[in-house]
């Protein structure tokens, strides 16, 4: 008995140990970044401990910037990533819902369509994009920054096999309850299926954030839309990268995201176990 | 009023695979008919067909006075019970139960009382604020009943609601569900491939297979008088005896031969006038096995009739005993009563009782009347 | 046969699809579309900028005649089976150890996730530069490890600027990076296999090797396609990895139908260049060839799946 | 609980309907009548705030002119500048890198700017006017004026310097490898050097300086062949390679992934480097003992490359008149001598040495020495492709995978067929 207890403490003990490596090794990237933004000009790669003085010298460059408005191109990120991320949650949860469980005619057609815009680099799609969206005379304005990413297809694909998973049932048991078509989706398809449309929205919410040549793109330099990595790429200079206040910036801008996974995290995985009733 | 008539009802799926055809049935108001067969019959297609979940490819279906066919099912007015329960994971007891009339955009305060009531009515009052995932198996049946109760539909439809239960709460819930039904007076309409569950539930009994209906009747009809050779064998436990024979008229009477082994059953024209068209071909002939008595335990004598038989193995249920014997060529099961043990090896000589012989077309597999 | 409802269902499914499908239309399969018109043109030194789309050359095929003979673009396409190689098998591998080890109960099992989680979030571009600095020789932090377990190999150029080892390494970087994401996948399907199946294979005498090999992944099977499918997209679209790690598409020290090739010039940066030089006919005709090979790939793929359902 | 649900998502969908309604409508173009021009730039922070005050001089000396100056991260002013000629939303004047030029001309997105009042191409640099300067249908044209110019030189640290004895920064190549080879030191004594006395790139611009100083011409002058493959070409990137594979005094700084030349000489651990004027503010703000010298010289003497940018007028500008007045007035020798007294920067106008006070920016004198040598790139339509077409070969030659010959011999023939002619 005895032996059985230590061999199970040692296989927890081992395993906790691998798992702590795993996360140091995983989290070196993160955590040297931060300590590269910590550092003296120059001295970004070495692995010594010449801080910069004051120790926070670069998080203060990056932050009070005359050149570009922290503030605003934070909150331009924000309100792009929020209801980008909104939207595509919401039409992929549209689209995913009847590529799960409805049968219409060209469904084939559609998806293979679909399938093969994911393979084509995203590259050639700008050029395009960007006529119609003047065309549009969406130049300078939040939708012409959003609605041109908000058809994922990729996203479309995840909740299409998660919503697979709900049992017909449900919807039958709905249909009999007085539930119009939107209704289901809204009261069981949605609720159901929350986990994963929170991780598209992550998912699209981290895209949109990190965006840069099309949100560089899509707005005059004078626009009042402009989003953090227009204003980070302000850093990379023509001959030369401060990388000690690159880091300090990216740092900085990574703080909302990495917030919101965490928070949201619980949630994320807990959810994507949950769905469907058993058996 | 709340009849359900199908006239004529099929369903066919695209690429010609059939759910049902043909269907003509009529149930009457606040008829209790249960449809039954094996997977795969056509059952819960037709039971889909009256919910309004599949379309009808041809025919008519009526519930009450009107023609429902291009209404759909949520305007249909019947409530239904599913297998899986599909109760609504992400809702509590008393959601799950408010859905439908809140669709119905009935007033809150009904609401409430018509929850208050079904949850009296099956005793899950203390489980409203809890999700299904924290019920057991029952207790997530009667939340699948009380939504379908609570909406005082016009008709109920049950898909094979118990088959996830255990044996005996299913007796237990069976038993509830009949007296609900006595209570309610509400049509219903269950789907069971549970013949038991059939014969002790159904005021009407549909038995159907491979998309066909096979007979409808009352229960002891069914039992007594099955229409084809596939209602004997489905419907009674354990299942009726089919012995292939081969008519023979001698003597004025008719021989009936065991095939292969050809050991022969006497039988009286007079008792089998029907016979006469299948003079020198091959019927099959059943007995429920009930109907076998043997020569030791019942204490009978007719020499003539006595067919011996080996046995093979036997099923003590307390109150009787099922004897699994081989005659000659065919295997047969008898039913005795709980007292009768016998041994393997045993050899018993068996009477049946020839008022209680059915004979089936080989072809046709229908009862030769 | 027309059924009556599934023209309903299909108006439905349309007016469900309409806001997805209006967006996918006119911002996605416009564009792709597009792209074929413009691989049949050419965008020459005289072509007007500011009206670059009218003032192309038609010139039909020639870009993908030109393509065909292009031994850069072929060693691409090698370079990038090799990367999808190096990747694909590595994050499914690795995110699905983590969610094993992860299934234990253990302190602090829900910081590690997040630990896990948390360099997906990174800019791979920020990851990239990062990951220069810990190879980089002399002073890179990787080269101080060696130093001390006495390996010199990689002291005068380092990782990155070694043909055998360039394209390895930005694949170490990205792995890392990724496998918390199929990590996540894993775990939620892990906690969906019944309990029941583990132990009924324990009674069947497997091991804790056997019941990984026999029952997780053969349960875990469709996650692991869709990494597949996700890591096969990454590496056709791989770029900003490529450009944050090396310079101009990496060590040039491979020979190739007689051409110098780059040992980490995967075909999306090839097509970047091109495009970089607005040779937008040309880079278009790269992408088609590209769609066309994966499309191809998909398909099989799905009907060997299908076959196998 | 329900309802509160309900109220997030609806107030995300008024969020971002708001959004779409509300979005900003694209600026007027004169505001009160005024006549404005629109400036891309691609400045840094403090040249930005500097030419800020330069839009506001000029509009005070030019009343009813507004300059309007907007500033686009250096990465992806191309990209950015050609989606804004698609769709008509590019700027009256923009600024672009010397390389960008030929294809704007050869296209025809630039205006010609002798046509709009003299220019004084004596004034200027000579390489930095020289790279706006091309023949089109025969005729010699000017299209645009260069803002900012700049080259490399060679940098030095003068507390290494002093540590191993050397006096003065090498003049000549053979004095910069014998300086180089005292540099290069073992320090924890592993048998693998850990200072280097040089660093480099291994790109085509930043091998100029070699092929310039022993006097190689890169295109003959109808620009229809390629000279590289010649001895004094041979022997300038044999000099090169030598640093690093023969007297193994180059820190192999050239490959992907390793520490490059600026960051090693801030800390120390490099020598020497070549580097231009954007440094100086930055390595003296870290406090380092560096100096600087010119590029030692070859047969042809000492020379450098040539970067730096122009600032052009497009071809739809809509004041073009006012723009050329606004480009001469910022390359004006009294514009000049601030900007450049300001920031430390070259000036591009010569006569704007003589107005400068260089007591303290003795670097810029030495940069402004070194511009006057300095030759100007090869003016190929793409400078893109022909980076990319030669710097394999660099590569190659470098690592020792090719010899010198092969590898500039390839060069040239593919630069003749693939780089010189429109394929």
């Amino acid at each position: 008995m005895d032996v059985v207890i230590f061999r199970r403490k040692l296989r927890n003990g081992l395993i906790f140990f691998a798992l702590v490596v795993g996360a140091v090794f995983m989290l070196f990237p993160f955590l040297w970044m931060l300590f590269v933004s910590l550092k003296k000009t120059g001295h970004g790669f070495l692995l010594d401990f010449a801080f910069a003085k004051p120790f926070f010298a670069n998080f203060k460059a990056v932050w009070n910037n005359p050149s570009f408005p922290f503030s605003r191109f934070f909150l331009n990120s924000l309100i792009v990533a929020t209801s980008g991320a909104f939207l595509t949650a919401l039409f992929c949860s549209m689209g995913g819902y009847v590529f799960a469980k409805k049968d219409f005619y060209l469904k084939e057609l559609v998806f293979w369509m679909m399938l093969a815009t994911l393979m084509v680099p995203g590259m050639m799609y700008m050029v395009p994009q960007f006529a119609i969206v003047t065309k549009l005379g969406w130049i300078n304005t939040y939708k012409g920054m959003i609605i041109p990413h908000v058809a994922n297809v990729f996203g479309l694909f995840l909740l299409r096999q998660h919503m697979e998973t709900i049992p017909n049932s449900l919807l039958d048991s709905a249909k009999i309850d007085g539930a119009s078509e939107w209704q289901i989706f809204r009261t069981i398809i949605v609720p159901l299926s929350l986990p994963v449309i929170t991780t598209v929205f992550l998912l699209t919410f981290l895209f949109q954030w990190t965006n840069f040549l099309w949100q560089l793109v899509v707005n005059t330099p004078d626009s009042a839309k402009l989003t953090l990595p227009v204003g980070l790429a302000l850093f990379k200079g023509q001959y030369s990268t401060e990388w000690t206040k690159l880091m300090a910036a990216s740092a900085f801008s990574i703080i909302p995201i990495a917030v919101l996974f965490i928070a949201a995290q619980r949630f994320f995985i807990e959810g994507l176990t949950a769905g469907a009733v058993k058996e | 009023m709340a009849e359900v008539v199908l006239n004529n009802v099929s369903k066919i799926y695209p690429g010609g695979v059939i759910g049902c055809k043909d269907i003509n049935l009529h149930i009457k108001d606040k008829e209790f008919c249960v449809l039954v067969g094996p997977s795969g019959c056509g059952k819960s297609t037709t039971l889909r067909v009256i919910a309004g979940l599949e379309e009808i490819t041809s025919g008519e279906l009526k519930i009450g006075d009107t023609v429902v066919n291009n209404i759909p099912a949520k305007d249909r007015d019947i409530a239904m019970v599913f297998q899986n329960y599909a109760l609504y994971p992400h809702m509590k007891v008393r959601e799950n139960l408010a859905f439908g009339l809140k669709l119905r955009k009935y007033p809150p305060a009904e609401i409430e009382k018509r929850i208050q009531e079904t949850a009296k009515i099956l005793e899950i009052d203390h489980l409203l604020d809890r999700r299904p995932k924290a019920l057991s198996g029952g207790q997530r049946q009667r939340v699948a009943l009380g939504r379908a109760i609570v909406r005082k539909p016009k008709v109920f439809l049950f898909d094979e609601p118990l088959s996830n239960l255990d044996a005996k709460l299913r007796v237990q819930m069976r038993v509830e569900i009949k007296k609900l039904h006595a209570r309610l007076q509400i049509t219903s309409i269950y789907v069971t491939h549970d013949q038991v569950e059939a014969m002790t539930m159904g005021d009407k009994i549909v038995v159907m297979k491979d998309g066909f209906i096979q007979q409808i009747d009352d229960p002891i009809k069914i039992y007594e008088k099955p229409l084809t050779k596939f209602v004997a064998g489905f419907i009674g436990s354990p299942a009726m005896n089919f012995i292939s024979v081969k008519i023979t008229s001698r003597n004025g009477n008719f021989e009936a031969s065991e095939v292969p082994s050809g050991f022969v059953y006497m039988l009286k024209s007079e008792d089998f006038p029907f016979l006469r068209d299948y003079d020198g071909k091959e019927v099959v002939m059943g007995i429920r096995p009930e109907d076998i008595k043997d020569t030791i335990f019942a204490n009978i004598k007719d020499a003539e009739n006595t067919v011996p038989a080996v046995v093979e193995a036997e099923e003590p249920m307390g109150s009787e005993n099922y004897i699994h014997l081989t005659t000659q060529s065919s295997a047969i099961t008898m039913k005795t009563a709980g007292s009768n043990r016998v041994k393997m090896g045993d050899r018993l000589n068996l009477v049946f009782d020839r008022n209680k012989l059915h004979f089936f077309d080989r072809e046709t597999d229908r009862k030769i009347e | 046969m027309i059924e009556n409802r599934k023209l309903r269902a299909t108006v439905t499914s349309y007016l469900f699809l309409a806001p997805f499908l209006l967006v996918f239309l006119l911002f996605l399969a416009w564009p792709v579309i597009y792209s074929f018109y413009l691989s049949l043109h050419k965008v020459c030194w005289s072509t007007d900028l500011y009206n670059v789309f009218s003032d192309m050359k038609l010139v039909w095929f020639q870009n993908y005649k030109q393509l065909f003979k292009d031994s850069h673009f072929w060693w691409s396409l090698i370079v990038t089976a090799y990367y999808a190689l190096l990747t694909i098998p590595a994050t499914i591998f690795l995110g699905l150890m983590l969610a094993i080890l992860l299934n234990n109960k253990l302190p602090g099992v829900s910081l590690f996730r997040s630990a896990y989680f948390l360099p997906n979030v990174l800019d791979i571009l920020v990851v990239g530069i990062i990951w220069t600095f810990i190879y980089s020789p002399h002073y890179g932090i990787l080269q101080k490890i060696f130093n001390l377990l006495g390996i010199q190999t990689f002291a005068r150029e380092g990782i990155l600027a070694n043909p055998r080892t360039a394209l390895p390494g930005i694949a170490i970087a990205m792995v890392l990076r990724g496998a918390g994401f199929g990590m996540i996948l894993f775990l939620a399907s892990i906690q969906n296999i019944p309990k029941s199946v583990y132990e009924a294979a324990e009674i069947d005498g497997a091991g804790p090797w056997q019941k990984l090999l026999y029952v997780t992944i053969p349960l875990v099977k469709p996650i692991i396609l869709f990494l597949v499918v996700m890591g096969t997209i990454a590496s056709l679209n791989a770029f900003t990895e490529i450009y944050a790690m090396t310079q101009d598409g990496g060590p040039f020290a491979v020979h190739f139908m007689g051409e110098i090739q780059g040992a980490t010039k995967l075909s999306g940066y090839y097509l970047f260049e091109k495009w970089s030089q607005m040779k937008y006919g040309y880079a278009a005709a790269i992408s088609y060839v590209l769609l066309a090979i994966t499309l191809v790939i998909s398909i099989v793929n799905a009907r060997l799946l299908r076959r196998k359902q | 609980m329900k309802n509160r649900k309900s109220k997030i998502v609806f107030l995300a969908v008024f969020l971002a309907t708001v959004n779409f309604v509300s979005c900003g409508k694209p600026k007027e173009k004169a505001e009160n009548g005024e006549k404005k021009i629109v400036v891309w730039e691609t400045y840094g922070n403090e040249e930005h705030s500097e030419i800020l005050k330069i839009a506001r001089q000029f509009e005070n000396k030019n009343p009813g002119v507004e300059v309007d100056i907007q500033r686009v991260p250096w990465g992806g002013h191309e990209s950015k500048i050609m989606t804004a000629m698609i769709t008509n939303t590019a700027p009256d004047i923009a600024r672009v890198d010397v390389a960008f030029l030929p294809r704007l001309v050869k296209s025809n997105s630039v205006l010609e700017l002798s046509r709009f009042g003299e220019i004084n191409t004596e004034d200027f640099v000579p390489a930095a006017i020289e790279s706006n300067i091309f023949a089109k249908d025969g005729e010699k044209g000017i299209y645009g004026l260069p803002d900012q110019t700049t080259g490399v030189a060679l940098f030095y640290n003068k507390t290494l310097f002093a540590k191993y004895g050397i006096k003065s920064p090498p003049k000549t190549w053979k004095e910069f490898v014998a300086t180089a080879k005292k540099l290069t030191v073992d320090k924890n004594g592993d048998g693998k050097p850990d200072q280097f006395g040089f660093a480099m790139h291994k790109d085509l611009w930043w091998t100029f300086p070699f092929f310039n100083t022993f006097g190689v011409r890169f295109l003959s002058d109808d620009g229809k062949k390629c000279l590289l493959a010649s001895d004094a070409g041979y022997e300038a990137l044999q000099l090169k390679v030598d640093l690093y594979q023969k007297y193994k005094v180059e820190a192999g700084a050239w490959q992907s992934g390793s520490i490059d030349p600026d960051t090693g000489f801030l800390n120390g651990v490099y020598a020497m480097i070549f580097s231009g004027p954007w440094n100086v503010k930055r390595f003296r703000d870290a406090e380092l003992d560096f100096g600087i010298s010119l590029i030692p010289a070859g047969p042809a003497g000492t020379s450098t490359n040539v970067g730096g940018t122009n600032m052009v007028i497009m071809r739809r500008a809509h004041y073009p008149e006012i723009c050329f007045e606004f480009l001469k007035y910022l390359t004006s020798p009294e514009i000049q001598a601030q900007w450049c007294q300001d920031l430390g920067q070259i000036p591009v106008n010569l006569k704007a040495e003589k107005l400068m006070d260089f007591s303290d920016n003795k670097e810029i004198k030495i940069f402004l020495e070194q511009m006057k040598t300095a030759i100007p790139r090869p003016k190929v339509v793409s400078y893109q492709t022909l980076a990319l077409t030669v710097n394999p070969y660099l590569y190659a030659a470098l690592a020792g995978e090719m010899s010198v010959k092969k590898a500039l011999d390839t060069v040239a023939k593919k630069i003749e067929t693939e780089v010189l002619v429109e394929r």
